[in-house]
């Protein structure tokens, strides 16, 4: 997980005047267009049109970019948190199971507790989602120092649970009666987050997720608390000999982790789908992991990674409907692009195993 | 004289740039079969760099390396090990899961493959047998203490054997008889037509060891010649480039109250470690009791139960009068409580962190590193500048990861920053570990102005000269109990050794409280 | 020139749902509609995909799922004058967001009928995903009352598995019921409905599937298959555009409705059971048909009807 | 009802046997240092390849082989991005588990399926009674009557397990996973170690694929592996990095999932939904009474390169 990408690679040999991973990266892009052309010609579609829809999916008119910021949001958020719990080594992979469980307590407090005022009533439900993710990650902290269990294995097994708990709401309690899905009751107008540009779908989220990562940065950068995660991720004997308590900085990380995701889930019910739907987290937990380490688990590099995600879907999708090439090919391109900038970005981390 | 053989190897021209650091600037080095040739040089002046591409472990940036009249380019420890060099590394090299046997099965590389593991490992008790170092060949090397992980990186070069053994600092972790041993064994190696380089702080070794020494300063040769031709002084000034006086002036004690007293603490053993039992003893202000013992009879138990880092069972500890026992470690750093530990790596300095970072570890979330929470760079700058003047850390900036450092000079950021708190109890656990003699007095004065300051100092070590040097009381340790502790006035070398070897203990209780 | 687009909720390799879903857009180009579609739409970018359409002139958009409804009453209010059609849906809205599916009542009663009476050890058991949705509720309560109709005293067993994509714990579910004694297993999943087939064919017992494909892979063990005639009920909206009708209608076809069942039982394309069904059951099952088109019989399904386990 | 047992033993087994071998796979690539976040879709891969090699050929054997070279292939994938390249090993691991899923459904229609999705079947592997054995009156059917690769993932153990402990490769392989620079320093090379071990490791996991299509559903469909590999992953930790504590994980999760399915069908007053997280719930219940989970592989996830630069 070691991702310290401070240091910069040495310069082998002095004709590459330039950072040798610039040329990585260069090389990657174009192996990445060389590659995703052939299986688009595979399927009789013409790569340079694919390559067009693909920008003009993610970039081409304002409300295409909208889409992009929303469907980043998440990542970000999550993302962040992912970034913070693997520099102190706490390896949360919860992030799927905090996000269902924002959401769904995001929509109990929207569907509990009329609130006119819109801003007293997003903040609420915000807060409801924060609240229940930071519980859902802490309680994994818990089983995790108390009982001495792996983090990745509680965090992992507690994902289904969070997914099948939202099922089962859904199923009983909290699910819209006679819907053709498992669905909540639509939230009121005041629970549903402001648009940033008027006629676009582009709501407030992402100006959390930009907040957030900004907030993120300074803790970790200019903060004791910050400093001691980093410690406690570096060497868990120097952080006991440093005097840190292990279980304040292990608990502490993940409830933060959780209280991000959490805030992600209640974004998407409040911004997106206006009432909590079966599945609607499934996957972001793991394309946070991704952004994250993609970020090097820089905080504020989160929020490129982000786009960078988000954007590259929209775009993919786009073509998958102008061109209609399966999805599976999006998919395909989606795993080799991440894979050649990985190859790419590799040539910035520190080599030498200890 | 061995020198006139035909060199078995050549280094010519090394040279190896570490960012603005020159750590090898051209270094020539010839070694012939059948001797032994010292390497000396201050901390960070190069002489791992060094080691470590003849080796193959570092690519040098130009030089050439003839061994056996053949040329040694781009080659990996495989080729090295391959053309009949061996090497003790100065941190070690062991995989810390594994038993002593799987370690040294590795080290012994492809011949290792034939080999069953029952055979190995009686092979290892042998030689360790045969060399007086005392290994259970089915320890996990991790639960080992440093001393003993030393012992096994001798062990895994003694069995592999090699036409050129290169030793960096292996006697920094052995006690006065290990060392004895480990030089004897050297001339037997000398006596068989191999050849040896040897790196030490310890001139005393050196001189008697080597036949020839080589002086780096720098990155650089500034002193070659015949051991015989050389003293302990004449080396020592020519290694720092000024004149040390050998013998360091110390005030006698005024101890004041007392800051630290253990009443019967005992601690259970943890696995591969030793316990402690019924540990009792005080320090007072203006004090340092420096206890003596053969590493790995419960020195460090002792250290880390008093720091915090062990809970104590039974019994209690009291700081300047108030009962510590089941405080934290934060508390007891706020309480006044420095601890030196002798593990460097991963436990006292985070290597990946800057040298800034870790001046502050133990103190970031108190002013001036922190104010409510906030870091505060600049006290963090000034403090770095500060620590690598006063210390005179080798570093082109505070803000470079201590993993670029030296070996000594790391040990002297985690001394700067456990002396800067100005503490009222200080525990040293082997504080000039790896040290070379300017470093080393320069910290052993540094101590001694602490005491002198009122602080009690418990200084642990299992060099006999230094305790001698240091303690105002000697106390020695055995079996994880206090095998006895006498002043200044009546320690004498023999009987120290004697309840080393657990051959003697203190009766008399009193001499123990006093 | 008219365009139909399909969303999809999974990949139309699934030979079950989704490749349904794809065979009724490919009969709508029959008709003359240039089409396009999209699979495994996640659920963030239902509202996007809808809209992209809509913008680039599609008169029908089609989401082949009750999960679509939501963006299609969202996006129908944009988009005045293009048909959005839900396929499993459960209501309409508006002039132009309409949804259709076939009866899940009448169906799956015929097959509890069926499996009922051709149990020899008096268990049958089905296995379904999505316990509480009210088509679910629907299919599952009707097979267990009409089993019931057929045999008072047969013992229906009915478990839910929570991915109806994982053919082999779907497998393993069929092995459950087996083993509890049930010797006619049925169900209702998309890709792990194979799963079914194969456990039933390992073992020996009836089972009943949802394609022809189905048949194929154990002609002894399936009974029959529920296939749903998507085709012709998307054909069906289709010509409603094209002739100018927007319908904000919550159609449901079935055998009341005589021109277009949506569903029927089929062994293969033009058998209707596997010949291991008496005449005497298949007769049954004909009046029962009757009865149900005539309104004779009224199945009304509670959601303790759909209940798991016994 | 001892037979009942039996059948929840058979249920257990069955459920075990893909989790173990792809598990085994995995316990190669973490004790050499490199994450196995990728066994789902090296998994995923050797399915494919047993579905695509059986379907194309005919031929189990050579189905069998080509799931051990798909999952080499991904293997290969990783241990270029991971090692040579040493980008991160966990998102490297997800990435390719992206890529296996979309590549499969892609060959598999655009390829095999020249555009439209073929109907995959193949048959299923006969159990090989161990003679005499499987004789014997209760065990002999449950543990000696079982399909060859059933056999392969419970004796793999055994080999693995010494080849760990006893050969000297393994010694290598440990040490490139607990302390690389240790292991260069000694001649040998870690990122050739890690390199062989990650693809070695792919090839068995892929085989875990293999048991899904050829022993249990006998076809392919999208993402058929459904968390498997991530289950496998957890067996790992909990087994602590050895084969006969993981391969005992294996079971207990196997149990775990045929449990859920028998409380199904006696049935509950709770819903299906509930149930479902049993598994989940018990698995988590295990591990905490286990209590601390040992350190994993001291270097795993580290990259590592020529230390020269480090
Ligand atoms: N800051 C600390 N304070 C006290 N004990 C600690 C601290 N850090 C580590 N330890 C101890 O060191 C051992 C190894 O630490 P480590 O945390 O790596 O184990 P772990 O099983 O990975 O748990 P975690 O993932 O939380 O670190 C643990 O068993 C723990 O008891
Ligand atoms: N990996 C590295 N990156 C950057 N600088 C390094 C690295 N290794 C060594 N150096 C620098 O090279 C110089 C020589 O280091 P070296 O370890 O050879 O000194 P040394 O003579 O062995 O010191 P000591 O006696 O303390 O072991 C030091 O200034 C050190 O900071
Ligand atoms: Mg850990
Ligand atoms: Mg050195």
């Amino acid at each position: 997980m070691s991702a310290d990408i401070g240091q910069p690679a040495r310069i082998r040999s002095p004709l590459l005047a330039v950072h040798p991973s610039t040329w990585r990266t260069i090389f990657a892009m174009a192996a990445g267009l060389g590659v995703t052309a052939l299986l688009i010609l595979s399927v009789g579609a013409d790569p340079l049109t694919a390559y067009r829809t693909i920008a003009l999916g993610a970039f081409g008119s304002l409300e295409r970019v909208t889409y992009g910021l929303n469907r980043a949001t998440p990542y970000i958020l999550c993302g962040i948190g992912v970034s913070l719990c693997f520099r102190a080594k706490v390896i949360n992979i919860g992030g799927e199971g905090q996000i269902a469980i924002g959401g769904l307590c995001a929509t109990w407090v929207a569907l509990t507790w009329p609130i006119a005022n819109p801003a007293i009533a997003i903040g609420s439900a915000a807060l409801g989602g924060i609240a229940g993710g930071m519980i859902w990650a802490s309680l994994a902290g818990g089983i995790h120092l108390g009982r001495g269990v792996n983090e990745v294995l509680v965090t992992l097994l507690m994902n289904f649970i969070a997914v099948l708990l939202v099922a089962e709401a859904l199923h009983s309690w909290i699910g819209e009666i006679g819907a053709g899905f498992p669905q909540s009751p639509m939230l009121t107008a005041n629970y549903r987050l402001p648009k940033l540009i008027a006629g676009t779908d582009l709501h407030i989220g992402i100006l959390f997720a930009l907040v957030a990562a900004i907030l993120a940065n300074i803790v970790l950068w200019c903060t004791s608390l910050g400093f001691a995660w980093r410690i406690f991720g570096e060497s868990r004997m120097a952080a006991r000999y440093a005097g840190f308590s292990r279980g304040r900085l292990t608990i502490g990380v993940m409830a933060l982790a959780g209280g991000l995701a959490g805030l992600a889930g209640a974004i998407e019910v409040m911004g997106i789908h206006y009432r909590l739907i079966e599945g609607f987290s499934k996957g972001f937990g793991f394309n946070a992991i991704a952004v994250a380490l993609l970020a090097a688990l820089k905080p504020w590099a989160v929020i490129p990674a982000g786009l960078f995600f988000g954007f590259l879907e929209t775009g993919t999708q786009a073509m998958q409907r102008q061109i209609g090439v399966p999805s599976s090919l999006v998919i395909v391109i989606q795993g080799v692009t991440m894979l050649l900038v990985l190859a790419a970005m590799g040539g910035l981390r520190p080599k030498g195993g200890s | 004289m061995a020198g006139d053989s035909i060199p078995l190897l050549e280094m010519r021209g090394i040279v190896k740039q570490y960012g603005s650091v020159a750590a090898n600037a051209g270094i020539d080095l010839t070694v012939s079969a059948g001797s032994v040739v010292g390497l000396l040089g201050e901390n960070g002046s190069g002489k791992s760099t060094l080691m470590k591409i003849l080796f193959g472990m570092v690519r040098a940036d130009s030089g050439t390396m003839i061994f056996k009249g053949r040329e040694l380019s781009g080659h990996s420890p495989r080729a090295a090990i391959g053309a009949g060099i061996g090497m003790i590394h100065q941190h070690f090299m062991l995989v810390e899961a594994m038993t002593i046997t799987e370690n040294v099965i590795l080290s012994l590389g492809p011949a290792g493959r034939r080999l069953r593991k029952r055979e190995v490992s009686r092979l290892v008790r042998e030689t360790s047998e045969r060399y007086g170092l005392d290994l259970d060949p089915f320890a996990v090397v991790g639960n080992l203490s440093l001393g003993r992980r030393q012992r096994v990186e001798i062990v895994k070069a003694l069995m592999r054997g090699a036409e050129l053994l290169i030793l960096d600092e292996p006697t920094s972790n052995l006690s006065p008889p290990e060392v004895d041993r480990l030089l004897s064994v050297i001339r037997r190696l000398r006596a068989e037509g191999k050849a040896i380089i040897f790196i030490s702080h310890k001139l005393g070794e050196v001189l008697e060891i080597c036949d020839q020494i080589v002086v780096l300063r720098d990155g650089s040769v500034v002193g070659h010649s015949e051991s015989d031709a050389c003293t302990r002084v004449g080396l020592a000034s020519l290694m720092v480039g000024r004149e040390l006086d050998e013998v360091f002036e110390r005030s006698t004690a005024s101890p004041g109250l007392k800051l630290l007293e253990l009443h019967n603490v005992s601690v259970p053993a943890a696995p591969g470690g030793s316990g402690l039992s019924d540990i009792t003893f005080s320090v007072r202000s203006g004090e340092i009791l420096a206890i003596a013992g053969i590493d790995g009879n419960g020195q460090l138990e002792l250290a880390e139960t008093i720091a915090g880092l062990r809970p104590a069972k039974v019994g209690t500890i009291e700081l300047a009068g108030t009962d510590i026992t089941n405080t934290g470690v934060a508390d007891r750093i706020a309480t006044g409580l420095s601890y030196i530990p002798a593990d460097r790596i991963g436990t006292s300095l985070v290597p990946s962190m800057t040298i800034g970072e870790n001046l502050m570890l133990r103190d970031s979330h108190r002013a001036p590193f922190s104010v409510h929470g906030w870091l505060n760079s600049s006290a963090l700058d000034d403090n770095a500048h500060g620590a690598i003047s006063a210390f005179g850390i080798r570093a082109p900036s505070p803000n470079i990861s201590t993993k670029r450092l030296s070996g000594g000079n790391q040990q002297k950021i985690v001394v700067a920053r456990e002396l800067a708190r100005a503490p009222k109890v200080l525990i040293a656990v082997q504080a000039t570990w790896g040290l070379d003699p300017g470093a080393t007095q320069f910290i052993l004065d540094r101590l001694l102005r602490l005491r002198n300051d009122g602080a009690a100092i418990v200084y642990i070590s299992s060099e006999l000269e230094e305790v001698l040097a240091l303690g105002d009381r000697i106390g020695v340790m055995f079996d994880g109990r206090i095998a006895g502790i006498m002043s200044r006035a009546d320690a004498d070398v023999t009987r120290i050794g004697m309840m080393m070897g657990g051959l003697e203990t203190q009766s008399s209780v009193e001499e123990i409280r006093a | 020139d008219y365009k139909a687009a399909l969303l999809l909720p999974g990949s139309i390799n699934d030979q079950s749902w989704n490749a349904d879903g794809y065979a009724g857009l490919t009969k709508i180009k029959e008709l003359g509609f240039e089409t396009a579609y999209t699979e495994n739409v996640d659920a963030a970018d239902h509202v996007d995909a809808m809209r992209d359409y809509a913008r680039r002139g599609f008169n029908i958009i089609i989401g082949h799922s009750g999960r679509f409804l939501t963006a299609e009453e969202r996006v129908g209010a944009e988009f005045p004058n293009v048909q959005f059609i839900t396929a499993a849906g459960s209501a309409g809205f508006g002039k132009n967001v309409s949804s259709i599916d076939f009866n899940n009542r009448h169906f799956a009663c015929l097959i509890g009928y069926l499996a009922a009476k051709m149990s020899k050890t008096g268990k049958i058991g089905g296995v379904y995903g999505l316990e509480g949705l009210p088509t679910t509720i629907d299919h599952v309560g009707s097979f267990r009352i009409c089993a019931k109709k057929a045999r008072p005293n047969i013992q229906v067993t009915v478990l839910y598995i929570s991915d109806m994509e994982d053919a082999a714990s779907a497998k393993e579910a069929a092995f459950s019921l087996i083993a509890a004694g049930a010797d006619v297993v049925a169900g209702q999943l998309n890709a792990a409905q194979t799963g079914l087939i194969q456990a039933a064919k390992e073992k020996n017992v009836f089972v009943t599937g949802r394609s022809y494909g189905q048949t194929a892979i154990s002609p002894e063990n399936v009974l029959t298959n529920i296939i749903e005639k998507w085709p012709e009920m998307y054909a069906a909206a289709a010509e409603d555009v094209k002739a100018g009708k927007l319908s904000g209608a919550f159609r449901v076809y079935g055998l009341d409705t005589p021109d277009a069942t949506g569903a029927a039982l089929g062994y293969l394309p033009d058998v209707p059971y596997n010949k291991a069904v008496p005449a005497s059951v298949i007769a049954e099952l004909d009046d029962v048909k009757q009865q149900i088109a005539s309104g004779a019989i009224k199945i009304e399904p509670t959601r303790e009807d759909a209940r798991g386990g016994r | 009802m001892d037979s009942a047992v039996l059948d929840f033993l058979a249920a257990t087994i069955r459920i075990a046997t893909p989790l173990m071998l792809a598990a085994m796979g995995g316990i190669i690539s973490e004790r050499a240092g490199v994450f196995a976040v990728g066994l789902e879709g090296m998994m995923l891969a050797g399915a494919f390849g047993a579905a695509a090699g059986t379907f194309l050929t005919g031929s189990t054997a050579i189905g069998i082989a080509s799931s051990i070279g798909c999952g080499a292939l991904v293997g290969l994938t990783v241990a270029v991005v991971a090692v040579r390249f040493r980008a991160d090993q966990m998102v490297t691991g997800l990435a390719a588990n992206a890529l296996v899923a979309g590549l499969t459904s892609f060959l598999l229609r655009g390829v095999i399926g020249h555009g439209r999705t073929p109907v995959i079947h193949t048959a299923l592997l006969d159990p090989w009674p161990v003679p005499g054995l499987s004789a014997i009156p209760v065990i002999g059917s449950l543990l000696f009557q079982q399909p060859p690769l059933t056999y392969l993932a419970f004796t793999a153990t055994v080999p693995l397990y010494w080849f760990l402990v006893n050969s000297h490769a393994g010694l290598l392989l440990r040490a490139a996973g607990e302390n690389p620079a240790a292991a260069y320093s000694v001649g040998a090379n870690p990122a050739k170690i890690r390199t062989v071990a990650t693809i070695a490791g792919a090839a068995i996991t892929g085989l875990g694929g293999a048991v899904l299509v050829l022993q249990q559903v006998g076809t392919f469909s999208d993402g058929m592996t459904g968390g498997r590999g991530f289950l496998a992953l957890a067996a790992i930790i909990v087994g602590r990095w050895m084969p006969f504590g993981t391969m005992a994980a294996c079971l207990v999760f196997g149990a775990a999932e045929a449990m859920h399915l028998w409380v199904q069908v006696l049935g509950l007053p709770v819903s299906s939904y509930i149930v479902q997280m049993l598994p989940y719930l018990l698995a988590l219940a295990v591990l905490a009474a286990w209590g601390r989970s040992v350190v994993m592989p001291a270097a795993i996830g580290v990259a590592y390169g020529d230390p020269d630069r480090s």
